[in-house]
């Protein structure tokens, strides 16, 4: 499986087993996809059941939504120069691009718990009902999996700092930001149709 | 495979002697003997589908099974045929669609009174299910009874159907199909019956511990009969309270009740609003017990939360505004 | 946290109490066996930690034959106490209980480890690769599995069984009316069994996408492959719904959100539909590799190749591809109106036209062939009229209207074992006949292979024919007890003498087994069935790394025709090269075991014990991220030591029975 | 993939970067401070995401890089489907028939 080392190619795509991994991890984006369409569908079917509690235009705050926003689409933005500096070899580029990366996803984070934690405050928590149980599951689930993606990423800058660009470390740098740009995805799909569309006139 | 077969061929005369009254091949009114028809359409198919395969496969595998005579015998290489496969996806084809054309067509008459019905005023009895009983209310008349209920014959019958806890399926096989009873909405059915008699009915959807013994009797009676009965309910019954009624609720088995009014007029289960009569306590019992939530009402919200002045200034029957935990607006 | 331990152990019932001791009586056997024997090491290197996708395979059929004892003494006693009217043999919480775990075991713990652990053990053989393409994740699938299996299955000594069906409907799965904790094992266990095979899955995309040998295009692979390639690609698809449906299910229960409850705006239909979601692909998920085992096992013993490949391939991409819209036939009595239902009657029904296809090409398979009537291919044979009958009776229940008359009575318990039981059961006891030579270095006993196979087959159909007609009489299912005045009690009684004989027939299976692992002839050829497909042209059993030269594939059957041409049969000293491959590791273990506890604890609502356990998770997650062990390399003394042991004379396969 | 070796200025990267913040804000004025109807909206605010998520994949992604271009393609078509299978599919279900009136 180390054997064969193609050259030609940019450095995570060299060896059989780095291009299996990098396909296993497309496919893994690919149920990732359906667990989080079935979150949405949930949040579709639930989303006017207010049980009298709070509804959309009750505690979405536009304002912070637009921060979040901006933060994630330009961590979205400075991963893929991080990945672009890993091309041309660029060590000290990529971690540098990453750690930017990292900084903003954690801003992300820090805004998403003030905002579960003004909810909570307005009386919206996840039990009040169905609407606000699946707001917060399907946040949660992108906000748990953010959050798994700066650790995960903090571990492969470790790695990168300890063995320099090799194939693999490559390899799981260009994995992570496969990943990151997927969160981004999913964050456009929850901006549409949960924000924009509570706050609909 | 011959014994088999063997043993298939005689189980089956004992499979038709028991099976020659099927409840559902024995309709007892408009409804079930739609669908009934419908069974017999699809019979005829399957048994032709059957026939073919069975036939096919005892002489293939008769003709071409190893015997010693054939032991050098190489097969060709062979890797299909056109033709063949097209009729054996061409047929199926066909027969699917043949099946389908009736089906969709019971799908949609078995919303509405069945034909020949259109013309007279079906009388409506709202169900409730409840672990593990069937409350029957009839608004019209304002009588109730429990676990069983009396009809008049050749008159349809709408049933609106809610529940007051689990999922429940209303079904009484003699005179139509079944369909789920549900807390916090409705659903209907029609049933129609053509003579007088007494069919059974009961829950097919499992909820729990008394599940097997939720039964209830329909009595089909001739419009005098019916009317009469009605009578002397209004004017022998006892009234049901909301507390008796509560008491109800509980999960337990009882045997036939009737009062002379009936519970929609404290509640009704199918409206999305309505409260919750859940008794978490009283399914404690079997294993290690979790925590229950104290607020098997969602207490929380007993007055809409009102934020902003949002939808204070109207009135709680808005549909637009009164989404509390609703189906969209039924 | 104030655990309640005069409620941790089910007591007071014999029937558990006995099992309890026998659990405990075994897991004392059998430490003390493998201390006496020394073989705690042997376990340890060779099994526990392996990541040969072999002995993982081997792994997986060990549990799933357990579990099937498991679900199977379940459904006897479901039929034993049916057999009789006002029975009073089961109550009927206790009746709730076994049926409940019975349905989920079957399914989840039986028929598809069952399934998955035949894929490992033969798909890399059949595309000629050394290994899946992540034999660390393939072992962790494994664990993860078994994991779930186990806490489970201890739910019906220490905390309590789920009692919900095996569909486990909101509201009455959730805590208003279930408040015991036998739901939180459904929950949680299911969750972790189910990110294991989600991970089989896409191990196995990748596998074949990525691993096949040199020539082996798509439209050259093997049936089996085919159908496991897209079994993962729906498992993919359709186990992530479970995943986000479960989840639910589990903050309902054990935070109170209202995804599915009366109160609080949930909605119980939206359970009923996510689980549907899954569980209809599900039953495909289970039913594709058993269509792809009979397809290897047909076209052996008929000694020809597949009638239709073509036409195979792309039935099986149809029946995939429908099965993931029709999801809804399972509640047309919800009320979803007639648009719905009508639209998914159509699709519903649409799927007899790929499964007849299959079915049909099958039959002329064997026609012209030279049908060879062993233990494996009865299984196969008997197969096509038991789900004829089966199948046909789905189409009746697709029909929306009708099935108002059918739903969630004995017709349809039967129409679903007539398609599980022959669909799968059948399967993998073909395929286990087939592959076992494979497997283990000698064969099954036939002769007990037959009466196995005939007391199955009679048995399995007395016991569930005369559930259509109980059902079309108004039986319904999941009802602990009938009275006498219904008029069912004969046709109960002949169904659980059928059961009896079912036992009987798995009674000589488990007979078999013992009886080939001591007294089996162990000198045998590797080809024993004059086979078609690659598996069979290295030795049995199988040495580890396989293929010592991977092979090279012209055609369809490609050592059919290897054999024919007599080409690529031989080795030469030449050839051999060294190998690499990838060393064993305590992670995956270690990780099924703490996702166990931490599952456990999550299970009692011990929240601060199950995230201390979570964190064990985490550190397993980490370590293997700083993982960079490169495996080994097997010399080329040992490959021409391994090889020459087999191989008698240079290139020669040996011959085969027959 | 040869394209990024050879280059010194992340191009593509800054154009789709200031595209998505287009879309993103365009479809925020749209849907905050238009009267269309509610329909109209999430018809183009609903057609902006999907644009947004294709120009991710295809930009920041590199879906069609590698040898398995084909195969990734593949995969989120098929996943697509699946999103509204279950999506669209959920709420038909369960918001037509009794759900409904
Ligand atoms: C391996 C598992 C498996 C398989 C393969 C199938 C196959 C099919 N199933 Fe089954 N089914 C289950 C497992 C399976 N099912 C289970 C477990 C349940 C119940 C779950 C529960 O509630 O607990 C269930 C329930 C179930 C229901 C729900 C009923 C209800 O709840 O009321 C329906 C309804 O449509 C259905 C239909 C079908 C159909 C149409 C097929 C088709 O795929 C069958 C196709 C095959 C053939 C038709 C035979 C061969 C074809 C020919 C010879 C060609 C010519 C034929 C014709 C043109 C008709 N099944
Ligand atoms: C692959 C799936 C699978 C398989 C193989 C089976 C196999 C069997 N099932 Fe299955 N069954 C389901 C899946 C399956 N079932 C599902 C999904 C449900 C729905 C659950 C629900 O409603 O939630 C169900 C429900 C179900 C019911 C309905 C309960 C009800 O609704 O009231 C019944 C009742 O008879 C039943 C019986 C059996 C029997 C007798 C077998 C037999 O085939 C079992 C045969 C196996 C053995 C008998 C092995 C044990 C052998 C021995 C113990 C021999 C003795 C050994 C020695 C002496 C050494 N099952
Ligand atoms: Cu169920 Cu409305
Ligand atoms: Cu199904």
């Amino acid at each position: 499986m180390s054997a064969k080392v193609d050259t030609s190619l940019p450095l995570e795509y060299q060896t059989e087993q780095d291009r299996m991994n990098i396909l296993g991890f497309w496919v893994f984006l690919g149920a990732e996809i359906v667990l989080f369409a079935t979150l949405f569908g949930v949040y579709g079917v639930l989303y006017e059941r207010f049980a009298g509690g709070p509804t959309h235009k009750d505690i979405f705050v536009i304002k912070d939504v637009m921060i979040q926003t901006v933060l994630l689409l330009t961590s979205s933005f400075t991963m893929g120069i991080a990945i672009f500096e890993m091309r041309r070899h660029n060590l000290k580029g990529l971690i540098t691009w990453l750690v930017i990366t990292l900084a903003l996803g954690a801003g992300f984070l820090f805004m998403e718990i003030n905002e579960f934690i003004h909810y909570a405050h307005e009386g919206a928590t996840m039990q009040t009902s169905a609407f606000l149980s699946s707001l917060f599951v399907l946040l949660g689930t992108h906000g748990a999996h953010v959050t798994l993606g700066i650790g995960w990423a903090t571990m492969v800058i470790i790695q990168l700092l300890k063995r320099g660009l090799t194939p693999t470390t490559a390899r799981k740098t260009f994995i992570i930001g496969l990943y990151w740009h997927f969160l981004d995805v999913v964050w456009i799909f929850i901006f549409t149709f949960v924000y924009l569309k509570g706050l609909v006139a | 495979m011959k014994k088999m077969l063997l043993s298939l061929t005689a189980l089956l005369p004992m499979l038709i002697l028991s099976g020659c009254n099927m409840v559902v091949f024995e309709p007892q009114g408009p409804v079930a003997r739609s669908i009934t028809e419908l069974i017999n359409w699809s019979l005829i198919w399957m048994l032709l589908v059957v026939v073919v395969v069975f036939g096919l496969f005892g002489y293939i595998v008769w003709k071409y099974r190893e015997k010693p005579e054939n032991k050098d015998y190489e097969p060709p290489e062979e890797h299909g045929s056109t033709l063949l496969e097209i009729i054996w996806t061409g047929i199926p084809i066909l027969i699917v669609i043949a099946l389908t054309i009736p089906t969709v067509k019971t799908l949609y008459a078995l919303e509405e009174a069945p034909k020949g019905y259109e013309e007279k005023e079906p009388i409506t009895i709202h169900v409730t299910s409840a672990d593990w009983k069937w409350i029957f209310s009839y608004p019209e008349e304002g009588i109730e009874t429990v676990n069983y209920v009396n009809i008049p014959e050749d008159t349809p019958v709408l049933f609106k159907m809610t529940s007051a806890s689990t999922m429940q399926s209303f079904w009484v096989p003699a005179l139509g199909g079944q369909k789920y009873t549900m807390p916090k909405m409705e659903t209907e059915l029609y049933l129609v019956a053509d003579n007088p008699g007494s069919y059974e009915g009961q829950n097919t959807n499992f909820n729990g511990r008394g599940y097997a013994d939720m039964k209830f009797e329909v009595l089909a009676q001739t419009q005098e009969d019916f009317d009469q009965w009605v009578e002397d309910v209004k004017d022998t019954a006892p009234k049901l309270t909301e507390k008796e009624y509560v008491g109800l609720l509980k999960p337990t088995h009882l045997g036939r009740l009737t009062y002379s009014n009936t519970h929609l007029e404290w509640v009704n289960h199918a409206d999305p609003d309505s409260k919750a009569y859940t008794n978490p306590e009283l399914y404690r019992g079997h294993g290690y017990q979790g925590k229950t939530f104290e607020e098997d009402d969602n207490y929380k919200n007993e007055k809409p939360n009102v934020i902003e002045g949002h939808g204070e200034d109207k009135g709680h029957d808005d549909n637009e505004e009164n989404h509390g935990g609703d189906h969209h607006g039924h | 946290m104030g655990i309640k331990w005069d409620e941790f152990f089910i007591t007071g019932d014999p029937l558990i109490l006995g099992s309890q001791i026998a659990i405990l009586l075994t897991m004392i056997g059998a430490v003390a066996g493998i201390t006496y024997l020394k073989k705690w090491k042997y376990l340890w290197t060779e099994w526990l930690t392996t990541v040969d996708h072999k002995k993982i395979g081997i792994m997986y059929i060990i549990s799933a034959v357990l579990m099937f004892f498991r679900g199977g003494m379940d459904g006897l006693l479901m039929k034993a106490q049916t057999s009789r009217p006002e029975m009073e043999f089961l109550n009927s919480q206790h009746y709730n209980e076994i049926f409940t775990t019975h349905g989920v075991i079957m399914i989840l713990f039986m028929a598809m480890p069952f399934l998955i652990g035949l894929m490992n053990v033969v798909i890399p053989l059949q595309i000629g690769a050394r290994d899946v393409a992540f034999p660390q994740l393939n072992a962790l699938s494994f664990w993860l599995f078994f994991s779930g299996a186990m806490l489970f299955n201890i739910s019906f000594v220490i905390g309590g069984s789920p009692d919900a069906g095996w569909t486990s409907y909101f509201p009455l799965a959730g805590k208003e009316f279930s408040p015991g904790i036998g739901n939180n094992y459904y929950a949680v266990a299911l969750q972790i069994a189910g990110i294991g095979t989600l991970m089989t899955g896409i191990n196995f995309i990748v596998t074949i996408l990525k691993m096949r040998t040199k020539g082996m295009t798509l439209m050259k692979m093997p049936m089996f492959t085919w159908t496991t390639f897209v079994t993962s690609i729906l498992i993919v698809a359709a186990f992530p719904i479970f995943t986000v449906a479960l989840a639910l299910m589990t903050f309902d229960r054990l935070y109170g959100t209202h995804f599915f409850t009366v109160s609080g705006g949930g909605m119980d239909m939206l359970w009923a539909n996510l689980f549907w979601l899954w569980g209809h692909p599900e039953v495909y998920i289970v039913a594709l590799p058993a269509f792809g085992i009979f397809s290897e096992v047909i076209a052996t013993f008929s000694r020809k190749s597949l009638f239709g490949y073509k036409s195979m391939v792309f039935s099986i991409l149809g029946i995939a591809l429908l099965s993931m819209v029709v999801w809804v036939h399972h509640f047309y009595t919800m009320g979803s109106g007639p648009a719905v239902n009508s639209f998914f009657s159509i699709t519903t029904m649409a799927i007899a036209i790929p499964t007849g296809v299959k079915m049909f090409n099958w039959l002329f398979t064997m026609r012209k062939g030279r049908i060879k009537i062993t233990s494996a291919m009865l299984w196969a044979l008997a197969f096509v009229p038991c789900f004829v009958i089966g199948g046909v009776t789905g189409v009746m229940l697709a029909m929306g209207a009708a099935d108002y008359q059918y739903h969630n009575t004995l017709f349809l318990v039967a129409h679903f074992h007539y398609v599980l039981i022959p669909g799968v059961v059948f399967a993998v006891f073909a395929g286990l006949y087939y592959w076992w030579p494979k497997m283990f270095g000698f064969m099954l006993n036939e002769k007990l292979g037959k009466w196995h196979f005939w007391l199955f087959v009679i048995g399995f159909n007395v016991t569930f024919m005369p559930m259509f007609f109980l059902g079309l009489n108004g039986a319904v299912r999941r009802a602990y007890t009938y009275s006498a005045e219904s008029g069912f009690a004969p046709l109960f009684m002949l169904s659980a003498i059928g059961s009896i004989v079912l036992a009987a027939g798995f009674a000589v299976f488990c007979y078999n087994i013992y009886w080939s692992i001591r007294y089996a002839d162990r000198n045998i050829s590797s080809d024993p069935w004059d086979a078609r497909t690659l598996e069979w042209s290295t030795a049995s059993p199988v040495q580890f790394y396989n293929f010592a030269k991977l092979p090279e594939v012209k055609s369809l059957d490609p050592f059919w025709h290897m054999k024919k041409k007599n080409e690529g049969l031989t080795l030469h000293d030449s050839e051999i090269e060294e190998i690499h491959m990838p060393s064993n590791s305590w992670l995956p273990i270690y990780m099924g075991v703490i996702f166990g506890i931490a599952g456990f604890f999550l299970v009692f609502e011990w929240h601060i014990a199950a995230a201390v356990a979570g964190i064990g998770i985490f550190a397993g997650l980490i370590i293997r991220s700083f993982d960079y062990n490169e495996g080994f390399h097997v010399s080329k003394e040992e490959i021409h030591r391994i090889e020459n042991a087999w191989r008698k004379t240079e290139g020669e396969v040996h011959d085969h029975v027959s | 993939m040869e394209h990024h070796q050879s280059k010194s200025f992340p191009i593509s990267h800054v154009i789709g970067f200031v595209v998505s913040l287009v879309l993103t804000f365009a479809a925020a004025g749209i849907a905050l401070k238009t009267n269309l109807s509610f329909k109209v909206i999430m018809w183009i605010i609903g057609s902006l995401a999907v644009i947004q998520a294709g120009m991710q994949l295809f930009m920041f992604m590199h879906l069609r890089e590698g040898e398995h271009g084909k195969t990734n393609l593949i995969n989120m078509i098929y996943a697509v489907f699946m999103v509204i299978v279950i999506v669209v599919g959920s709420i038909w279900v369960l918001t037509s028939g009794h759900a409904s009136h």
